[in-house]
């Protein structure tokens, strides 16, 4: 039983933050299992799985054949059977064949059996453009997945959020769509402490999947967004606060369903003022979700209509032009001068 | 392979075969015991449909060797997988019938559904061929923690044409899981014939495509259910992988109690199968074999009826679920929170009067004629 | 060549003006092909589909194997080489393992050879609750559509409508997801033009697939609805003003892909509240998006936040309390009131 | 079923075969022209990703006769679908190679695709064996519309595994389409050998399952490739339903060029399937026949050559596509109004800095390392 040196390093980027959690996920509870494709031997395309085959060996890390629907499918039986299995996606637009078997057995399991036999699985899915690749690599379908009751679904944006998340999802016992920001995978380095813990600190368990984090304090406009939009946003605030003065409160949303909804409303009403920033197309989007939270709970505290700055409701372009697709810091600064303007 | 097994004759033209070894006189009985079960609660099931007391129903009626016997290879730890067609196996493995026939009268939550740890019985499977896959994890997942478990799932010539039939067929003989994939080709799906579904002149056959033995049993036959599925276990305990078992029959009934086999197929070759059926068939064997007669018949058939019966009564008496329960058993970790918002506008408004359950829908529409599970 | 007796009726209600359609747009153009499950020989299981066999054939009018991503699929490349392929998805749930071919192919086909071969199919699917089926009967997708760049979304509320939409989606180069409520299929009677027509003689071709309908006027409050909602929304409209004295304005959507955003505004800002009703789950739904469209564009107009009165956010339940989990004239009236009492 | 189709031998332990009916002399070396040219675009393509001037690409060096063996099997009126892995296979079909170069450098639009009527070449399809059931519709809409056209697609073996594989082939075979079904079974999908993938011996058993006619050639070899193709068409063409073909090969190459096989196989087997690579065992069998000498060799390899440096010419005077880009060609029947508000949108901000396919993502993490199409 050999550690990875990945999972030794103190500073880890995300890849090694969800690396690490796996790792000690696995080692913690013998029913965890890993499987999908190219995950064992090579450790993942991204590497996030490296290192769980040689140390659990290759009844827990399995490479399976090339079918997502299987992957799914046979994960919900392994739960059903009371393992807790762990399946990777290898990219965004590969969970589609799999989709059958997440809408109508993952999310309902708990509801088809009193709530005795909930399909315990992680559906991990590496997501979202910015890197550079051929055609149907760089899809966010979050809000499929949101709009499907009986799932959980979150993303986090930070290394110190991802080692907890993972390992709180696969302890959480119900199925967790684990949204994966493949764009910041490598983005920067954070202390991870001993024991898997949100980066606000916030409680333990079921609470790491439930709520959002305030990633910048501010009194003038509340920013909502998650994963790889995240640094994006800061940098905005940022440029906010030089330029124009403007204090952004910014709100790392973390869940995506649930949605943390005091969070959202509470930072919303605060500031009076709000924006909501993702790369997925924007028509029923997480964004319409958390414009309509808002306005329907605290309008009267709101100076302007919540803006959202979002991918467009086209297909993820070829990756040329990608960058003129996702939202930018730019987008996100004029949208959010927008709402300032109001 | 294309040779189909068949043990039991008809008493005509058909001879029957020696009885396999591993069935007892008893086993037998039993077995016939299970069969009747299964075939009082179909027709039962049917009346309370035509009295609207129950929902659109899907009738098993002929298919109840592919179901009874097969069950009794199974070990008590092994878990089985009904698609709709199976809906009430499970009452013999201890699933109350009662809630079986709640399932069909649309109540949910602790009434209509069950544990599926209790019995290693999955839950009903609508969607076509996509509990496959769930058997094949549930006995991968035995596998792995060195456990004896298999898993038998059952579905229709239909399903093999959904690609999680292949995907959960590719993953068993890949994993050399215990699985047995039980066919039942009852060559209808809805109004398609067998020639519309697949070209290929068995479904055994499709085996050969997994590397995976493939049987042909004749699915009216009961002790030929049990022999293959029996031997397809031992062969998946013993390491050597799943099986896929075609249980040649045919669909004797419509497809369910909304659909009228008259528009797309000839009735008089579905006249020429009904005597082949399961229940009347075994019983004249039993008879040749003069393990039964007329008093123990009665005798099995009184017990199953007073069983149904009782779960009629069972099912009447469970009151019409509460609003609450849309909320309940949708995450094990706990309720969000719209779920308390939802449940106070609902309860902000007065409740639809109790609907029966094929009582008219209160939408403006009604009526529409829905044949399928 | 018969005529089937179904269409030679003049007053049709859904199924029948649809099967109009159907009979029309075969008739019109030899490239329309009909497939799915059950379709030919028994006309489908709602008879949407009856009399093409026998009319058109059965190389037109086709029973296909039980497979919902090879239905799709091959229609797609029916579409390619030129055919015009209708689908029927038997019931809602069944089009999830479709749902890879329909997001990853038929949404970019025409994006993928520079407009030239557009993926012309209509993929039918009676959709939604209320006619007392087994789980898995009566789900609403239609958001996931929405949410799918590259797609036509599309739901008629009324017999003209259905016939003139469906004949307006197959002429249409697009793709369409044409959504039908099976729920108010046999609800009532309408004359049948002569020549489709939407049912406000609103223009033709794709027009036909991009405008709202007036199902009401009113000036004190706007109702958004489509499918199986727009007959409770108009008696929920009747009781607010038998009540309450309150005019209610209902907007039958009609198509949901692209919304008809200046119909939405101009009534919102008309009446100066709105509400959204559907019976798809609300977190992320057309609700939502047709809420945050009001705002952000009218909120100055607005006296009230924008409500929604919708299905929930649980799977659609065993049908004995699906009146439950399905919108109501009741609840439609206290949504409405909400946003009156603001 | 198992035995391999081979006609060209490799020199030494392997004999040749007779050349099959119907090749001419001029055909073995249009065909090796075809080898050739897309052996030349491959290697082009490959150190153009190294520099920085495409993106991330999928070589098939030594698949060569896999396609353009079978594409000259092809009426001109047959329809092909490759998969990412013939991503070159238009330029044989009179698409531009400098287009599918732009396709890598990630451009959309008319810079990066194609009009598949115009070459009846079917898109670069990324999604695994999505593109089967294509082939199967266009196939079947000229059986309907009494056209002579056949289809013919690509995949690999992994693709196999996937239910669209399993969905198309049972369609063609219930609808006896005139498609053909080629695998490339190069035994690896990314990591993961064939012996995980699958647990039957070969591919083409696989067609059992179907009632189709299922065959191994191979992969290596263009001339055989070449004959079963146009066997099958021919088949085909006849009414005789679908073929599955399993071209036996080896991916000598890395899975794309971000792959390290080295992580996960033996290099040294790979050595030994090397030396059967096909452009070179083709040219040798040629020049054995006397049909190829140095001079004519030199001519062909000069002409792709300059091609390909044409095609890597004009790729480069394409300019960086605008913005606009994005919302051209989603709908055919017109744009939504939310295209031209998204379009301000853009046009109100300062466009990111042009990017090299390859240069730093403008996004703060950077530096995923995906492998795989
Ligand atoms: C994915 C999916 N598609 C369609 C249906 C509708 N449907 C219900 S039963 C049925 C036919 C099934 O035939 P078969 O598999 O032969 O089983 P049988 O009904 O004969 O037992 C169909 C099409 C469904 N339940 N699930
Ligand atoms: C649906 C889907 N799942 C996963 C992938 C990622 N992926 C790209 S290539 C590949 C392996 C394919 O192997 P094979 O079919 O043998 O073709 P080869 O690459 O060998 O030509 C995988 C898993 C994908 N493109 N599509
Ligand atoms: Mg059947
Ligand atoms: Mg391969």
């Amino acid at each position: 039983m050999t550690e990875p040196s990945v999972a030794l390093a103190t500073k880890a980027n995300m890849v090694e933050a969800l690396n690490r959690g796996l790792h000690e996920a696995m080692a913690a509870d013998d029913r965890v299992v890993v499987l999908g494709e190219d995950v064992a031997k090579t450790g993942g395309v991204f590497r996030v799985t490296a290192g769980l085959l040689d140390r659990f060996g290759e009844e827990r890390v399995v490479d399976t054949p090339l079918a997502e629907a299987g992957i799914v499918g046979t994960a919900i039986g392994m739960a059903v059977y009371g393992l807790l299995p762990v399946v990777e996606i290898q990219f965004d637009s590969f969970v589609y064949p799999g989709f059958e078997q997440i809408a109508v057995h993952a999310a309902r399991y708990a509801w088809r059996t009193k709530g005795e036999v909930p399909a315990s699985i992680v559906i991990r899915i590496p997501y979202g453009g910015g890197v550079r690749m051929p055609e149907l690599h760089s899809d966010s379908p979050e809000a499929l997945f949101v709009h499907t009751p009986g799932l959980k679904v979150v993303c986090p944006s930070t290394p110190q959020d991802a080692r907890a998340m993972i390992v709180a999802a696969i302890q959480d016992p119900d199925p967790v769509i684990f949204m994966e920001p493949k764009r910041i995978y490598r983005a920067g380095r954070q202390e991870l402490p001993d024991e898997p813990a949100l980066g606000d600190g916030n409680g333990t368990g079921t609470k790491h999947l439930s709520t959002a984090r305030r990633a910048r304090e501010g009194d003038d406009l509340a920013i909502f967004s998650y994963g790889a939009t995240v640094p994006l946003v800061l940098d905005a605030a940022e440029r906010l606060s030089l330029e124009l003065g403007v204090e952004a409160l910014v709100v790392d949303l973390r869940t995506l369903y649930p949605l943390d909804v005091e969070a959202i409303t509470g930072a919303a009403a605060h500031c009076g003022r709000a924006l909501v920033v993702h790369e997925a197309p924007r028509s029923a989007g997480i964004g319409a979700e958390v414009s309509s939270l808002i306005h329907e709970r605290v309008m009267l505290d709101l100076e302007a209509p919540v803006g959202r700055v979002t991918g467009y409701d086209a297909p993820f372009p070829q990756f040329a032009n990608e960058d003129d697709y996702l939202p930018s810091v730019d987008r996100i600064f004029a949208g959010a001068k927008k709402v300032l303007d109001f | 392979m294309s040779e189909i097994l068949r043990i039991i004759g008809n008493g005509e033209d058909l001879d029957d075969r020696e009885v396999p070894d591993g069935l007892a006189e008893k086993d037998l009985v039993e077995l016939f015991r299970g069969l009747v079960l299964l075939r009082t609660f179909d027709e039962r099931a049917v009346a309370l449909q035509r009295q609207g007391r129950i929902g659109t129903y899907a009738l098993y009626w002929g298919e109840e060797a592919t179901q009874a016997g097969a069950l009794y290879a199974c070990e008590d730890g092994d878990w089985v997988f009904p698609s709709y067609r199976q809906n009430a196996i499970g009452i013999l493995r201890g699933v109350a019938p009662s809630t079986v026939l709640a399932w069909w009268r649309g109540y949910g939550g602790t009434h209509g559904f069950w544990n599926p740890r209790d019995h290693r019985v999955g839950p009903i499977c609508v969607p076509i061929a996509t509990h496959l896959p769930h058997a094949v994890g549930v006995s991968w997942a035995a596998k792995i923690r060195k456990d004896r478990a298999s898993a038998l799932t059952w579905f229709g010539d239909g399903a093999t044409s959904e690609g999680d039939f292949h995907e959960a067929m590719n993953f068993a003989s890949v994993f050399k899981t215990s699985t047995v994939f039980f066919c039942v080709n009852n060559q209808w799906a809805i109004s398609t014939p067998i020639s519309r579904q697949m070209a290929s002149e068995t479904i055994a056959q499709k085996a050969v495509a997994y590397g995976m033995p493939g049987v042909r049993v004749d699915g009216f036959d009961p002790l030929a259910c049990w022999k293959v599925t029996r031997d397809a276990l031992e062969r998946g305990r013993d390491g050597g992988g799943p099986t896929l078992i075609e249980a040649y029959c045919y669909r004797i009934m419509p497809h369910g109690t909304a659909d009228d086999p008259r528009l797309y197929r000839d009735e008089s070759e579905t006249e020429r199968w009904k005597k082949l059926e399961p229940v009347g068939r075994m019983g004249s064997f039993l008879r040749r074999l003069t393990i039964l007669d007329d008093t123990k018949e009665e005798e099995i058939r009184a017990e199953a009826k007073e069983t149904i019966a009782q779960a009629v009564r069972d099912m009447e008496a469970i009151a019409h679920p509460g609003q609450e329960i849309l909320f309940e058993h949708v995450y094990r970790s706990g309720r969000p929170w719209n779920f308390d918002e939802a449940l106070d506008e609902l309860g902000s408004v007065e409740r639809p009067a109790e609907v029966k359950p094929l009582g008219p829908p209160t939408s403006p529409g009604a009526g529409a004629e829905g044949k399928t599970q």
